[in-house]
């Protein structure tokens, strides 16, 4: 190992050296700058790896005096791991300003070098004062470097920066003399050993002094208006190091004081960086500056990392080194990488507004950049953010940190809220302009963002139970590879998926049993089969196939999860590669953003409970401990399936699925509809086969899940028929359908999820099948809105078909399959004896067929226009899914049993009692029969001699053009004029409107609207007057104080 | 409504495509109406007799005449019970009552509904104006001669007939159907030409097709 | 209970004689009319002659494949409600095609010929027709209500979903019907049959009206044939089913025609006196009067059991 | 605790009381100096113990002796090298205000308020 010391040597004589070298040329400078930078990244590194592999910690002394007499510098591992860090950022950040450091004075080149010592030597003193005087090095550093750009702006920001950076170095003197008077020393070490906390309140106040100038110096909420400032006005380059490397080297500082500290304080540094990480979060949602919003997420990250590393501490957690590693480690090296690629990103776009980044498009390497950096912040799996989130939630709940789980979830959301709107906006955004990169600029980018994927894979391996995610490495190697295959055209990355894929299910399908085989068919066999509609895009189809393969991956995964870790990735997997889907639309943005959003959402509220579940079950991951739950197996069970409703859109949380699904591209909409939508159903299956009586006190969760259930289907569909957009009242009528499948299940009984699974499959088969001969029609007619079109069976009668045998189904009409869930629920309902909520479901089913009629006729009869006139049949790949489709719902009307005896069989598992009986093809119930088959002929039959008889006597029909009609003794002029399909169930509007009034709408609106007012009432404090500033810090000073002290 | 609305217009498919849409060859059906050949001689008694009992009759007032009409649903004469009922389609009903003087409007609308009935069907004109224009025989807006335009079947006499009078001459059509006299339709697709040339000769804003099936 | 070929003859039989039933009724109906509004009327037998004159049109039109199946649809769902339910009770073979399903696959097998009709009406391409369609299924979904409550509440009371067993349990007198045994259920059920009937107040649909008459303006000569074929087999075959589920069924001919005369005339009488509802209204009314009343019902109906 | 140290927190609650009071840039930056100077008056009276003498071992402090009669020198130190960091983290101020003045052509630090929010 290299002597540390050398990290100052070299600094130092650089900086000596620079500005005489400068004379030779700043190239000679540059050289010797880089090479600097570069020897000290090498040396931490070396250090790093030197003690990783078992060397001594290294120690330097001053003058050769042992402490607590003299100065002292360590190297142990987490100085050199911290060093490494901040001096390879260093060099990323310095190679990122080599144009600007081209033509700048040579001291900005002497300040860089001396800004990077300074951090270094933050992380390695042990001496309090020695830590002082860094700080100060570090500082005025900084200062300097911001004040270089001779802008008003980064003035008055590093103005600001100076008064509030003065007061916190105010604070920290007084502290460390009064520490000195105390303790008699000022090394670390032996200041914690002779530290009294409790002698008397001057000790408390002399260690809260020092303790809240570190604080301050990590931008607490609100004592933080200065650093925003900072973070906007400075240059991307600078704010890179000064938001990541200086935050580090900070946090470590104080990581190293925390010996000092008491609980009461350690409690105190919780709740401040709690607070900020949720208060941050909440005024970014108003932020439109992309800079001033990557501050507040900066603001808020490091608030999360010391409030959660205080936790930790304080919960003792913290002894167990791994954990800190993972959970305060993992948050803090998310942060650290993404947070820098971020503002060097900024530099490169130079745009004001969020939308302005839509120019990253350009680019596709830069928006992946992009998007990387984002879900990493996000806490998106396969990143590192997403495992130190998932550990920290158990590790919290372990330790019973209930409000410290919810705000930690809390304040993700919100960042996840702004985040994904700006993703959104620059996926979405159409606009001219261009980017321009560099190497020197790409070239840090392009190792931050291989550096966050490649330590997610490790944190995947490193965190309890990540052997099982194992099963997600095969996918997303494949995603990977897709990425990189994205130039392909896209049939071929077509037919490469679908053999993949074919190969993937024929792997696993066999291995599957009972209600996960079929689920399996569902995902996979379906998966390929809406592929194949792929084949009528031309061009490259840029980004779809990699995240059609990870959500594909996400429901594999799912299928074989045995743990919540596997359950939980995967099922954060699939959300993403959906929302990537969804995103694709033409206007999907707004609804992409809600679906991610409730998505999250779910997924947090099911992260509490399956934290909650580790804690109470003995720290077990097993998705096996749900079954021998004992203590809070209600609460659990709620917080789970809430995660599991938000997917299947239940009432209350549904309003982001009309949109998602229907303005989404024409394959996408029957893969998220039909497939994606059994995730969440999957999941209640999951969850309610361990959990067989979830109660809450006296109250049975079934029972309001079954009225939920019923109550979904009668809005869902009550709001299906008001949709004037063919998409999106198949979007509605899916909310209506998975709230019969909501129903069933709830019902606890064989029969209750038999007809649950029946409803599923029929609704995975016609909403498919629907979805493409709608999406087909929309390819071809160019609008959604229905009374648009009009008359196209005559040209399209393929599509025509599937839709009639889509909505056949569909309303549950006898002979087709969608007969078998409704002949169903009147059996259970005589089961269970819940027939109000039973009536409410039927009553809501029979609105179906307003919605079906629309459809089909509005679409496909009356008038065809004229501009339809020339439209061609859908595109023969969308037309043969539909027809298997149409294969596999006439199959299944005529042999109901050949599906739901072997299910029926398996369910037998969980519930012994209460089967349905086969004889032959007729199932038979306590209560009443029905056979499929006889139903399928005997209506088959009475077509065919009804049909016979028409022709023969009326085979001479004259065919008639379409303006052929009564019309009052007039003649029709114009095709829009006749026919009728604008607000179509008016009269049905003004009997029961009160029924579609946008309750849930409006009350997410309201949530929505309320926290952006208080994000913009929070935000108002941030005055830009400095002097308010000061206030703040001040007021900050005493209210903390005041609370730790308890007075 | 103009003869504006039939002319060809240029327009935009969905794709930007443009093409020429022609509403009369596109929205309308140009076969001409065709003779209709009756059956044999003892089915086709039985038929007739069915069509005489089953008078169904287009609910359009076409002119004063047709207030005549009315007291024929009422109890004091009660048409039903002949088996003669009042259908508002065109296309349900086999006869047409042209209730007198027949306004050059008019006459357009009533040789619409007229086409779009299905055969047999049969022409019930009342009054004098319908044979010679009556009263309005020099007015420029009425026409003079039902037959000119319509094969008519039965004219009823009378300014303004009774309902008894109507009653007579539904029963005379009746006769007339049974004896297989009830062939308007075929008559006017026979002389289709001659019709039309009439009709368009009297209708100057003729903007309809020749075919209103 | 199964399938033999003999079966197809003796339905076809049974349908030959509800067919028969359906078209007198129907003309006795019309008569009965006309004889409140103190007019003679139309022949009884006039719906033949109706018939035989569509039948016999020379000429017809059509406007594409959907419009001419719509008929097809509508008929088929007709004969298809009747032969799914058991006639005559006892009977082996009037009992139609029961064995297929029970009354949940009746329930909705009405909706086969409702949706293919408004199918094919809506390829006519009128706009009156489409808006005919939009009410006519507007007010079915809303009159459906009290038939579901009914039907359910029977099912609750007879813990069964078969006709047959329904029907079996009330035999032996009429102390043991429906109508005795559960009143309440029976009356939301004489709602219901209202709502199904198409008759007033509930025949906004078919009413001549400022939109001629709906959905069929343009179907005529057979179409319309068909249409009427179906108009004489389906109510009687909804009639046989309010008949066996709540009036105790028939286990001889003379026995079903006697009580499906009598329910029949109950919509008859309701629909000779009272005037016509607009959609929203009736939809309204089935919410307001007719759902309470079911909940009531379906309580009772809930203890009675217990 | 002894005067002087009174007297230096009182100079920081005047230094502070001054940044927050005074809108000019300069006035601030005085402030700040004296908040500054409060401080190394406080640390020196820390360190400082009354009626000893200045911690250098010569002939009239011997070395055993040292530790009852001399102050303790590390305060001083530290005040030294924190009046040195003070003075260059004034100067600095000072460099920014006459920046700003260039720029701004005003003083008044309420006109630096393009950034907010």
């Amino acid at each position: 190992m290299v002597n540390p010391i050398y990290l100052f040597v070299i600094a130092l004589a650089a900086g000596f050296l620079l500005s005489l070298i400068d004379k030779a040329g700043r190239s000679a400078a540059l050289t010797v700058f880089y090479a600097a930078l570069a020897a000290m990244a090498g040396i931490s590194a070396q250090a790093f790896i030197a003690i990783l592999g078992g060397a001594e910690s290294a120690m330097i002394f001053t003058a050769g005096f042992k402490p607590p007499f003299s100065i002292n510098l360590q190297m142990g591992l987490e100085e050199s791991f911290f060093t490494m860090i901040v001096n390879v950022l260093g060099l990323l950040s310095g190679i990122y300003l080599v144009k600007k450091l081209k033509t700048e004075k040579v001291y900005a080149l002497v300040l860089y070098l001396m800004m990077i010592m300074g951090l270094n030597g933050l992380i390695m003193t042990r001496d309090l004062f020695n830590l002082f005087v860094f700080l100060e090095i570090t500082s005025i550093a900084t200062y300097s470097l911001i004040g270089i750009e001779r802008n008003i702006r980064s003035l008055s920001a590093g103005f600001k920066y100076m008064i509030a950076g003065g007061l916190a170095s105010m604070f920290f003197l007084i502290g460390t003399i009064y520490l000195y008077r105390f303790t008699g020393v000022l090394h670390l070490d032996s200041m914690a050993e002779a530290l009294d906390l409790a002698s008397g309140p001057a000790v408390v106040l002399a260690v809260f002094t020092l303790l809240i100038s570190v604080l301050i110096e990590l931008k607490p909420f609100p004592a933080n208006g200065w650093a925003l400032d900072v973070y906007e006005a400075a240059d991307d380059g600078l704010v890179a190091v000064i938001a990541s490397a200086s935050s580090a080297a900070m946090l470590f500082v104080l990581y190293k004081i925390t010996p000092l500290l008491n609980g009461t304080l350690l409690l105190a540094v919780a709740g401040i960086g709690l607070t900020t990480f949720v208060l941050s979060n909440l005024m970014g949602l108003m932020q439109h500056s992309p800079k001033r919003l990557l501050g507040y997420s900066s603001i808020g990250q490091i608030g999360l990392i010391m409030g959660v590393y205080a936790l930790l501490v304080h919960s003792g957690a913290a002894s167990e080194p791994m954990t800190l590693l993972l959970v305060a480690g993992g948050l803090f090296i998310n942060h650290f990488i993404a947070k820098a690629g971020l503002f060097w990103l900024a530099g490169l776009v130079g745009k004001d507004s969020l939308e302005g980044w839509h120019v990253l498009r350009k680019k596709p390497v830069l928006v992946f950049m992009f998007g990387v950096f984002i879900l990493a912040l996000v806490g998106l799996p396969p990143f590192p953010g997403f495992f130190a989130k998932w550990q920290l939630v158990m590790v919290f709940s372990e330790k019973g940190l209930t409000l410290a789980t919810v705000l930690v979830l809390l304040g993700s959301f919100l960042e996840a809220a702004y985040l994904f709107r700006w993703l959104g906006k620059v996926l979405k955004t159409e606009g001219e302009g261009e980017v321009k990169t560099s190497f020197a600029q790409g070239l840090p980018l392009t190792l931050s963002a291989l550096a966050l994927i490649g330590l997610g894979a490790g944190f995947s391996l490193w965190i309890p139970g990540g052997s099982g995610l194992k099963i997600l490495y095969l996918p997303m190697l494949l995603a990977a590879a897709l990425f990189l295959l994205d130039f392909l055209p896209a049939w071929v990355k077509n037919t490469l998926v679908i053999l993949l894929m074919s190969l993937y299910a024929w792997q696993l399908l066999p291995g599957l049993e009972g209600y996960r085989f079929l689920f399996g068919i569902i995902f996979l066999a379906g998966g390929v089969l809406l592929l194949i509609p792929g084949y009528a895009f031309k061009g490259k189809r840029r980004g779809f196939y990699p995240f059609a393969v990870m959500m594909y991956a996400g429901l594999a995964a799912l299928l074989i999860s045995e743990s919540t870790l596997q359950l939980f990735a995967a099922w954060e997997i699939m959300t993403l590669g959906s929302y990537f889907l969804i995103i694709r639309g033409k206007r999907s943005e707004p609804h992409a953003l809600s679906y991610m959003l409730f998505s999250i959402g779910g997924a947090f509220v099911m992260l509490m409970g399956l934290g909650l579940l580790y804690g109470v079950n003995g720290q077990s991951l097993a998705l096996t401990s749900l079954e021998t739950l004992t203590q809070s197996a209600g609460v659990i069970f709620l917080l789970i399936m809430l995660g599991f409703l938000t997917k299947i859109a239940s009432m209350g949380l549904h309003i982001w699925l009309p949109g998602a699904h229907g303005e989404a591209e024409t394959d996408v909409s029957p893969m998220v509809s039909a497939i994606l939508l059994k995730a969440g159903m999957f999941g209640l299956i999951v969850l309610m086969s361990a959990i067989r009586r979830p109660m809450i006190g006296n109250v049975d969760i079934t029972y309001w899940m079954s009225w939920l259930g019923a109550i979904t289907v009668f809005l869902g569909n009550l709001l299906a028929i008001y949709q004037e957009d063919a998409k999106r009242l198949l979007a509605y009528s899916s909310v209506g359908n998975l709230g019969y499948v909501l129903f069933g299940l709830s019902m606890m009984t064989h029969m209750g999820w038999l007809t649950s699974i029946a409803f599923a499959l029929n609704h995975f088969l016609f909403k498919a099948l629907l979805f493409l001969a709608i999406g087909g029609v929309v390819m071809r007619v160019k609008t959604k809105n229905m009374y648009e079109m009009g008359g196209l069976i005559k040209r399209m009668p393929v599509s025509f078909i599937s839709v009639l045998i889509g909505i056949i189904a569909l309303s549950g009409v006898p002979p087709l399959s969608g007969y078998a869930g409704k002949w169903l629920t009147f059996n259970i309902l005589l089961e269970k004896g819940w027939y109000l909520q039973g009536l409410v479901l039927i009553i809501g089913g029979l609105i179906a067929f307003l919605y079906c009629f629309r459809l089909i006729y509005a679409v496909f009869l009356g008038q065809l226009k004229d501009n339809h006139r020339r439209v061609k049949e859908a595109p023969l790949p969308v037309l043969i899914p539909q027809i298997i489709l149409m294969i596999a719902i006439m199959f299944f009307s005529a042999y109901p049993g050949l599906v739901l005896h072997p299910v029926g069989d398996f369910l037998l598992k969980y519930f012994p009692q209460g089967a349905i009986s086969w004889q032959n093809n007729t199932a038979l119930t306590a209560y009443g029969h029905w056979d499929g088959l006889a139903v399928l002929i005997i209506t088959g039959v009475m077509f065919a001699s009804v049909f016979a008889l028409l022709l023969i006597t009326n085979r001479k029909a004259q065919k008639v053009g379409q303006f052929n009609i009564v019309y009052a003794a007039e003649r029709p002029s114009r095709p829009e004029l006749t026919h009728v399909g604008y607000n179509f169930f008016a009269h049905y509007r003004k009997a029961l409107g009160i029924f579609s009034r946008p309750f849930a709408v409006k009350f997410w609106d309201g949530v929505s609207e309320f926290a952006h007012s208080a994000a913009d009432l929070f935000r108002k404090i941030y005055s830009g007057n400095g002097q308010t500033y000061l206030v703040h810090i001040i007021l900050f000073v005493v209210v903390v104080y005041a609370f730790v002290t308890g007075g | 409504m103009s003869s504006k609305d039939l002319e060809k217009r240029r327009v935009t498919g969905p794709d930007g495509e443009q093409f020429d849409v022609d509403p009369m060859q596109d929205y309308f059906c140009q076969e001409r109406p065709k003779e209709h050949e009756p059956a044999n001689k003892v089915w086709e008694s039985f038929l007739n007799w069915a069509r005489a009992e089953s008078l169904w009759i287009l609910g359009y007032g076409t002119g004063c005449g047709a207030i005549e009409m009315r007291p024929l649903m009422t109890p004091r004469f009660d048409a039903y019970r002949y088996g003669i009922q009042w259908r508002p389609t065109p296309r349900q009903s086999n006869v047409l009552v042209i209730g007198g003087y027949l306004s050059v409007k008019t006459l357009k609308r009533v040789i619409r509904s007229y086409e779009q009935m299905q055969g047999p069907k049969y022409v019930v004109a009342l009054g004098s104006c319908t044979i010679n224009g009556g009263m309005y025989w020099d007015s420029y807006n009425t026409i003079n001669r039902l037959d000119k335009y319509l094969p008519v079947d039965i004219y009823i006499t009378g300014c303004m007939p009774r309902p008894e009078s109507l009653l007579a001459g539904f029963e005379a059509l009746k006769k007339l159907i049974k004896e297989g006299k009830g062939e308007g339709q075929n008559l006017y697709a026979r002389n289709f030409d001659e019709y039309k040339a009439n009709q368009k000769k009297i209708i100057r804003d003729w903007d309809m097709p020749d075919y209103n099936w | 209970m199964g399938f033999e070929p003999i079966k197809i003859l003796y339905s076809l039989l049974s349908l030959f004689i509800i067919f028969n039933i359906g078209m007198l009724i129907n003309g006795i109906t019309r008569k009965i009319g006309a004889r409140v509004g103190r007019r003679h009327g139309i022949r009884f037998y006039q719906p033949y002659i109706d018939l035989v004159k569509n039948y016999a049109l020379r000429s017809n039109i059509t406007h594409g494949i959907m419009f001419y199946l719509g008929p097809v649809f509508r008929l088929t769902g007709g004969i298809g409600v009747y032969l799914f339910v058991p006639a005559i009770y006892g009977s082996e073979y009037f009992g139609n095609f029961s064995f297929a399903g029970d009354l949940v696959l009746i329930t909705y097998f009405i909706f086969f010929g409702t949706l293919g009709m408004a199918l094919g009406a809506g390829e006519g391409g009128h706009p009156y027709s489409a808006i005919g369609i939009s009410r006519g299924l507007a007010q079915v979904t809303a009159a459906e209500i009290p038939l579901v409550i009914a039907f359910l509440g029977a099912a609750i009371q007879y813990q069964s979903l078969s006709v047959t067993e329904m029907v079996a349990l009330q035999q032996g007198g009429i102390q043991n019907w429906t109508l005795v045994t559960n009143p309440l259920l029976t009356a939301v059920a004489l709602i219901a049959y209202l709502g199904t009937m198409m008759r007033s107040p509930f025949d906004i649909v078919l009413a001549p009206q400022e939109i001629p008459i709906g959905p069929p303006t343009e179907y005529h000569s057979t179409f319309l044939g068909v249409l009427q074929t179906n108009r004489a087999i389906f109510p009687m075959a909804k009639t046989v089913l309010f008949m066996n589920v709540f009036f105790g069924g028939a286990t001889n001919w003379g026995v079903l025609i006697l009580k499906v005369f009598l329910i029949y005339m109950w919509s008859v009488f309701v629909g000779v006196v009272f005037p016509r509802f607009r959609v929203d209204h009736s939809i309204r009314w089935f919410y307001k009067y007719a759902l309470p009343l079911g909940l009531v019902a379906l309580a009772a109906t809930s203890l009675l059991i217990k | 605790m002894t005067l002087i140290t009174i007297l230096g927190f009182i100079l920081i609650v005047i230094g502070i009381w001054g940044m927050l009071s005074q809108s000019n840039i300069i006035k601030i930056i005085i402030g700040f100096s004296i908040v500054d100077t409060g401080i190394h008056l406080v640390m020196v009276s820390i360190g400082y113990l009354k009626d000893r003498t200045a911690p250098i071992l010569d002939e009239t402090v011997g070395k055993a002796e040292a530790l009852a009669r001399v102050v303790d020198p590390v305060p001083s130190a530290l005040v030294l090298t924190a009046i040195v960091i003070g003075l260059a983290v004034t100067a600095l101020m000072l460099a920014y205000a006459v920046k700003l003045h260039e720029m701004k052509g005003s003083l008044d630090i309420h006109d630096l308020k393009e950034l907010k929010w």
